[in-house]
């Protein structure tokens, strides 16, 4: 036991002390092994992606909010094939439908949730000097950015980008006579197959760090909730992500050498390209929410000044819908021709994983009961991401059950849905998590005035944008069209797509508020104190904002409690950090409501 | 908003109500579950808001809350699911369509819908059928099945009034039955991304009195007989 | 615990495992021309096969030495894996 | 930390890249080629006008021609107002004398390949009513063709060449044209719009300026011929091809008649058109390639 | 798991545990079995896809041995079990540390493996000779094969999904091959003693699972 301990420290270890030294500029800043230098790279570079992201859902509000016109300003700047005098042409309109999703799930949303806070926090939380394999952790930037770069450059070529949606639905996306496509198309599906690799690298990574990198004390039930979350995150990473490698493969042989998996021309099987996505694409909807939940958790249990309710229960929660999210995916394929009996056990798994989901939204009103809210920005994100996860997951049951999918499946009800989750989910945590960790990645903190004003012109738009479009679908609109009007019985609700576009328009405008307070407060922001938020997981005892190479210089910390010792009695403070040894005398036993869950010890 | 509305439309098939009535139960149950747990926490944003002085309460969790809320929206749930289930049987079971059914033959393609109808004899694949362009015309009175196939790409054949969808993947035969409940005329669409051209892809379906839908398909015949025939050129075809 | 230890202790039968996956290769080959109906020959084939994987799994990995934790998380895809493959198999 | 030259770099490079795809890219460049080739083509057409003659001819149409089937616009309101509901297909047009209209007469073989010609003023192909007017083309290698949607609706055209570039695009509104050429001879190049699968077009291209499309009444004309032996050959998107030979004396016209019967041809030179065989439901990619 | 047994109390007292017990097996050895299920992952997109694709066109796929050499590929699937050996041979050596023997074996099992790549190599170039290639477009009529007299049969799946599968597979040893060479460089240097020979250990994991790939390959692919 002894010798294999010293070998996993001297192992997991070395990495990190022998390069205290002065490292050169590359190496700091470019090829850097320091989990949490890779971790400000996902940022930024997902953040971009997050612009352009954004820009290309400008650019289709303004198709469907004002059909036919040419866009304003920049609509010169287009070219003959993609919007001649700045009117968008459908095959450049689908194109941007299919990029805008491509660019926010696998270069913004994923690498924003898994590739920052997993770098960031995982080694932090747990207590760990670095990742378990630092190398392979600098291997997993870099590798997706060729695959941003790939996807970036299938614009310019011939057919412009991808332009299949972002499921790519065989055969539309296996033969450019389809679709127009070729070029664009193989550049997508190569950039996808890079990018697995970058998150696979990582996946290996975190779980290794998590499982066997753990400081003395933190076990399992005191791993703070977004650790717990990114570990069962890494899981369905590693597991879905060759799914999709795989598929995505077979795709590109269809597309370049003519092989036939979901060519029907050749009795290939379309259905089977659907299945091989959606049992990837299921598992992945919980990437990209799983993470966000961590986040908020943590941040609600420390705003609130209170221990996360119920934290068995939450972990749990995470673990169960993580294993139900592997047996649910056929609730995309309804009305794909489906086998019908597959489909009801289909909407019998998927309706019962609104279970865990309404444990954690519960969990969380019960964190904030008797609590002792502070309405930081974080939190202020935090509580939306609550708020608008509720209206998610409830238009969810709507599309679970079978029969009432029939009228909304393909409809803006699907796109309202998915932008409740993952705008309203996703991206709310990824603020609330930005604006709390700021302090601890770039030392200073955020502007809390600038922060305040971003999150009032982001819910109010935002809820402006996504709301409406409930109605849109109920009214039959179809989703990735790109004329509404020429359907006669579309056209009274012009209107309405014209009030969600402007609100787009505002909603893109307020995320601006944002990008300048981030790298303004990065240069200019109020100095940040060693623990701002008066937190206790370990991240914040660590000396440095951020901590140097090694991580805690002292040594590794002990671990003596749960993460989430807010309001203990035990503590003359509101708060009781992992890492402070319990005093030599008690001071008595800490009182308990029978019934209550003993958690953290 | 004048187009504000949770309601749906007004349907016009047999399985439109039993969908609809389905949609309501979720939307009120949806709805209740909404406006709880939403006053609730705006309720606990407003009472625990922080006061100088005060200090939260040291409260890990309560056990007996978690079975509660974790049992009740697990029966909740299952209702739904078993609710949904027998409809789901009864609108796709290959089992369940109706024998007596008039069969139309749907196929589509970049971008359009033909639809190839049984002529007078009421049997398809003879000689007498005819084959119109984005047009779905049925008679009143009895079923109608359509037998889907789809020539390149995957299509979504959408008839929002009908409650009707269903993706008609390339290499399969599809079946799709349906009852009107009233005459009319009601839009298709199609409903999966297939191309350029998908945002015009659409019909129109129109639901005959037998009497009326007797005499459509005899014009449809008449005019399929006299094109089929040759003749002299119309002055027409001269339009250069 | 760790398996530089055991190693001492333990010797792995490799030559006989060798001499099994090699029988069983021949078995395979000569049972795959056999006359059976097409369902017996793939079932028989397929126990072979996993047998032979799992031989390699338990001794030349190292498996049945390792902690029974190792043995949870290897066993973690299997299911998924057999869900998958069941689940669109149904469907054709 | 991030070093501040490093942000500004990032910051830098973010703008340019979402400037270029704010772009949306294209292939601009892709045209430049072409335009440079067209312009080193020659000005002055190095046949002497004095020496020059002609061909003029009429093809027959001897058959009983199909009647005309009438396109159902019914889901197209505009084009079927715009028509008067008159439209019909337009693969047989025969006048009132005979003629066979839409027929592509082209010199197939004894042009000399040293001569040079200057390529032509352009040609224009408008969707007007749901139709392409006009429905059989002529171009020049290099020649610039101007493709005009003058409906308010989306049209987008689709040619499928075996040699050349093919295209696809698609135009919303009307009003829109867009410019495009073909770098080398091809009979013939099929042209369809995938949204209204009765409009189609055929697009010929030769390597000089002798070809003519008939008119109505079945009459063609190719002039300022150099003096010699040449191989005639009219093409017909049904009935197929025939070929002549004609000899053009110094100064003189020749008179050349082709007769089709109306005999529906096995094999129509022509690049590969997506047909769907409506009784079996299968899709047939059909590649009838020129045989040259 | 641990979460009640070590109170904070009980943990002062273990100060030499730098780290809480995780997997009890070291990081690199435990990243390999991490990724190592993600590769399972992946074989099984594709052979399920060929599970799947099979069983809903058997015409496709025709009997074992009809086009496949069997012989051929049964004596190959014998050279990857004997670099299996090797290897643990090889691992066996080093643990009690005879870096001779080590050396020897490992050297064998490159060899081996570089055989294994190369016949699957001229496997792949009979293969295509007899016109029996990845792309659909080698046979006539959709899923009849070639009847006028062409040496293939089945259909179009066939050739697309033995090409993929048997093709990753043989891309998986060939990284193998180059990651043993890359281990024996290493070891030339010495760096594995009786002590510390993690590497060879983990990639050691990752030879015996391209191995165990094979076995299911072999048999699902050129004998049902």
């Amino acid at each position: 036991m002894a010798t294999h301990a010293a070998t996993a420290e001297g192992h997991a270890t070395g990495a990190g002390h022998d390069e205290h030294h002065k490292l050169s500029f590359i190496r700091t800043y470019i090829f850097s092994t320091d989990h949490k230098m890779i971790a400000k790279q996902f940022l930024l570079a997902s953040l971009l992606f997050l612009l352009i992201g954004g820009i290309l859902a400008g650019l289709v509000r303004w198709q469907l909010g004002f059909p036919g016109q040419p866009i304003p300003f920049i609509g010169s700047m287009f070219s003959d094939t993609t919007a001649p005098g700045g009117i968008i042409l459908p095959e450049f309109y689908n194109s941007l439908v299919t990029m805008h999703a491509t660019f926010m799930i696998f270069f913004a949303i994923m690498p924003l949730l898994v590739g920052v806070w997993g770098n960031f926090l995982i080694p932090l939380q747990i207590g760990a000097p670095d990742m378990a394999f630092p190398r392979l952790n600098t291997a997993s930037f870099w590798i997706s950015v060729p695959a941003g770069i790939l996807m970036l450059a299938s614009f310019f070529v011939e057919g412009g980008a991808a332009g299949a949606g972002w499921t790519s639905y065989a055969p539309l996306s296996a033969n450019p006579e389809y679709s127009g496509v070729h070029m664009g198309q193989v550049l997508w599906l190569v950039s996808l197959i890079i990018l697995g690799f970058s998150s696979l690298t990582g996946a290996v990574n975190y779980i290794t760090t998590i499982i066997n990198m753990r400081a003395p004390g933190m076990t399992w039930f005191r791993m703070p909730l977004p650790t717990w979350s990114l570990f069962v995150t890494s899981w369905l990473l590693l597991l879905a992500i060759p799914i999709l490698t795989g598929g995505l493969i077979m795709l590109l042989f269809d597309q370049t050498i003519g092989t036939g998996f979901f060519n029907p021309a050749t009795d290939g099987e379309p259905l089977l390209w659907q299945h091989i996505f959606w049992y990837f694409g299921h598992p992945e909807v919980y990437i990209l929410i799983l993470p966000a939940m961590g986040l908020v958790s943590e941040v609600i249990s420390n705003r609130a000044r209170k221990p996360i309710f119920g934290y068995h229960a939450m972990v749990l929660a995470i673990i169960s819908i993580a294993f139900l999210g592997w047996v649910v995916w056929g609730h995309h394929m309804f009305q794909s021709g489906m086998n019908p009996l597959l489909g009801t056990s289909f909407m019998i798994s998927t309706i019962i994983i609104a279970v865990p989901s309404a444990i954690k939204v519960f969990n969380w009103l019960g964190t904030l009961w008797k609590g002792d809210i502070h309405f930081d920005v974080p939190m202020l994100h935090a509580l939306a991401f609550v708020a608008m996860f509720i209206i998610g997951g409830l238009s969810g049951i709507f599309m679970a059950s079978a029969p009432v999918d029939i009228p909304i499946h393909d409809t803006y009800f699907i796109v309202a849905h998915i932008h409740y989750v993952l705008f309203g989910g996703s991206l709310f945590g990824i603020f609330a998590g930005i604006t709390f960790w700021f302090p601890k990645m770039f030392g200073r903190m955020m502007s809390p005035k600038l922060g305040k004003i971003h999150f009032w012109v982001t819910i109010f738009a935002y809820n402006a944008v996504f709301f409406p479009m409930h109605n849109l679908g109920l009214r039959n609109h179809m989703r990735r069209i790109y004329d509404p009007n020429s359907y006669e019985y579309l056209q009274p609700l012009q209107g309405l797509n014209t009030f969600i576009s402007i609100a787009a328009f505002i909603l893109i405008a307020g995320q601006m508020i944002f990008a300048f307070s981030f790298f303004y407060s990065m240069f200019f922001g109020e100095k940040a104190e060693q623990n701002p938020w008066k937190s206790n997981t370990l991240e914040w005892t660590a000396a440095g904002h951020p901590p140097g190479h090694g991580n805690f210089p002292g040594g590794t910390p002990h671990v003596y409690r749960g993460p989430y010792e807010y309001s203990s009695p035990e503590s003359n403070e509101d708060f009781l950090p992992q890492g402070v040894p319990p005093e030599p005398v008690r001071r008595g036993a800490v009182p308990r409501e029978p019934g209550f869950l003993p958690t953290g010890d | 908003m004048e187009n504000w509305s949770w309601m749906l439309d007004e349907s016009a098939s047999s399985v439109g109500p039993q969908i609809d009535r389905l949609y309501y139960i979720i939307l009120v149950i949806t709805g209740i579950v909404f406006v709880a747990t939403e006053v609730t926490l705006l309720y606990f944003l407003f009472k625990y808001r922080h006061r100088e002085g005060h200090k939260a309460e040291y409260i890990h969790g309560n056990t007996k809350a978690e079975i509660i809320w974790t049992a009740i929206p697990a029966l909740i749930v299952l209702a739904i699911a078993l609710m949904s289930r027998g409809l789901w049987a009864e609108i796709k079971d290959p089992a369940n369509v109706p024998a007596d059914a008039m069969r139309v033959m749907l196929e589509a393609k970049q971008f359009e819908w033909n639809l190839t109808y049984p002529g007078p004899d009421g049997e398809l694949r003879t000689g007498d059928d005819f084959t119109v362009r984005n047009r779905l015309d049925i008679p009143l009175d009895r079923p109608t099945v359509l037998e889907m196939t789809s020539v390149d790409v995957i299509h979504s054949f959408f008839v929002p009034d009908f409650r009707l969808k269903q993706d008609i993947v390339p290499g399969m035969a599809m079946q799709m039955w349906f009852q009107p409940t009233r005459a009319g005329v009601f839009p298709i669409g199609c409903a999966e991304l297939c191309g350029i051209g998908h945002t015009r892809m659409r019909g129109t379906l129109t639901v005959h009195s037998p009497a009326d839908y007797q005499a459509w398909v005899n014009e449809q015949v008449q005019g399929a007989a006299s094109a089929a025939e040759p003749a002299a050129p119309a002055p027409a075809t001269q339009a250069q | 615990m760790t398996t530089e230890a055991q190693g001492e202790h333990h010797d792995p039968p490799y030559m006989m495992i060798f001499a099994v996956l090699l029988i069983m290769t021949m078995g395979e080959v000569g049972f795959a021309f056999l006359s059976l109906p097409k369902f017996w020959l793939a079932l028989g084939l397929c126990v072979m096969a996993v047998w032979k994987a799992l031989l390699v799994a338990l001794y030349y990995m190292h498996l049945r030495w390792e902690p029974r934790r190792l043995w949870i998380l290897v066993a973690a895809p299997l299911p998924l894996v057999v869900i998958l493959i069941t689940a669109v198999l149904t469907e054709f | 930390m991030l070093g501040t030259s490093e942000i500004r770099g990032l910051l830098a490079s973010s703008l340019v890249a979402v400037l270029l795809v704010g772009c949306g890219g294209g292939d601009s460049a892709e045209n430049a080629p072409a335009a440079t080739e067209t312009a080193a083509a020659p000005a002055e057409n190095p046949v002497d006008a004095a020496t020059a003659g002609n061909i003029h001819g009429t093809i027959k149409f001897t058959g009983t021609a199909p009647k005309a089937v009438a396109i159902d616009m019914a889901d197209e309101p505009t084009c079927q107002t715009a028509t008067g509901g008159t439209a019909v297909i337009e693969d047989v047009v025969v006048g009132a004398d005979g003629g066979l209209a839409n027929v592509f007469v082209y010199v197939k073989s004894g042009i000399d390949p040293a001569l040079k010609f200057p390529v032509g003023p352009g040609k224009e192909i408008d969707q007007q009513g749901c139709q392409y007017h006009p429905h059989v083309i002529g171009l020049q290698a290099g020649e610039q063709l101007t493709v005009k949607n003058g409906d308010p609706v989306l049209h987008n055209i689709n040619a499928t060449p075996t040699t050349n570039r093919g295209f696809n695009r698609s135009q919303p509104q009307a009003g829109m044209t867009f410019e495009t050429q073909f770098a080398s001879d091809e009979i013939m190049i099929p042209v369809r719009c995938d949204v209204h699968g009765w409009m189609s077009a055929y697009i010929g291209v030769t390597s000089h300026p002798y070809h003519s499309v008939t008119a109505a009444d079945g009459t063609f004309s190719l002039d300022r011929l150099p003096p010699g032996t040449y191989t005639l050959e009219a093409w017909h998107e049904k009935y197929g091809t025939a070929t002549q030979e004609v000899t053009v004396a110094t100064g003189q016209t020749a008179e050349v008649t082709f007769e089709f019967d109306g005999k529906v041809a096995a094999e129509v030179p022509m690049g590969p058109v997506l047909l769907v065989d409506m009784h079996n439901g299968t899709l047939r990619r059909t590649t009838t390639l020129v045989q040259q | 798991m641990t979460s009640h047994a070590t109170s904070a109390e009980q943990n002062m007292m273990v100060p030499d545990l730098t780290f809480e017990p995780g997997m009890k097996v070291f990081n690199m050895k435990l990243g390999m079995w991490v990724f190592l299920l993600s590769e399972v992952m992946f074989f099984t997109s594709l052979i399920g896809s060929y599970v799947i694709l099979r069983f809903a066109h058997p015409d496709h796929f025709p009997e074992p041995g009809v086009v496949l050499n069997v012989p051929l590929t049964a004596f190959n699937t014998f050279f990857l079990i004997c670099s299996s050996v090797t290897m643990v041979k090889a691992f066996a050596a080093i643990q009690k540390g005879d870096q001779q023997k080590f050396k020897l074996w490992l050297l064998g099992t490159i060899l081996i493996g570089a055989a294994f790549v190369g016949i699957q190599a001229y496997e792949y170039s009979l293969l295509v000779a007899e016109h029996f290639g990845p792309s659909a477009a080698g046979y006539a009529p959709v899923g009849r094969g070639m009847e006028e007299g062409g040496p293939i049969v089945g259909g179009p799946l066939y050739g697309a999904t033995f090409y993929t599968m048997t093709g990753f597979h043989g891309a998986h040893v060939s990284i193998g091959v180059l990651c043993l060479i890359f281990v024996l460089i290493q070891a030339m240097r010495g760096k594995y003693t009786a002590a510390d020979h993690r590497g060879v250990e983990v990639i050691g994991l990752y030879w015996h699972f391209v191995d165990l790939v094979w076995i299911v390959l072999f048999t699902i692919v050129y004998l049902i």
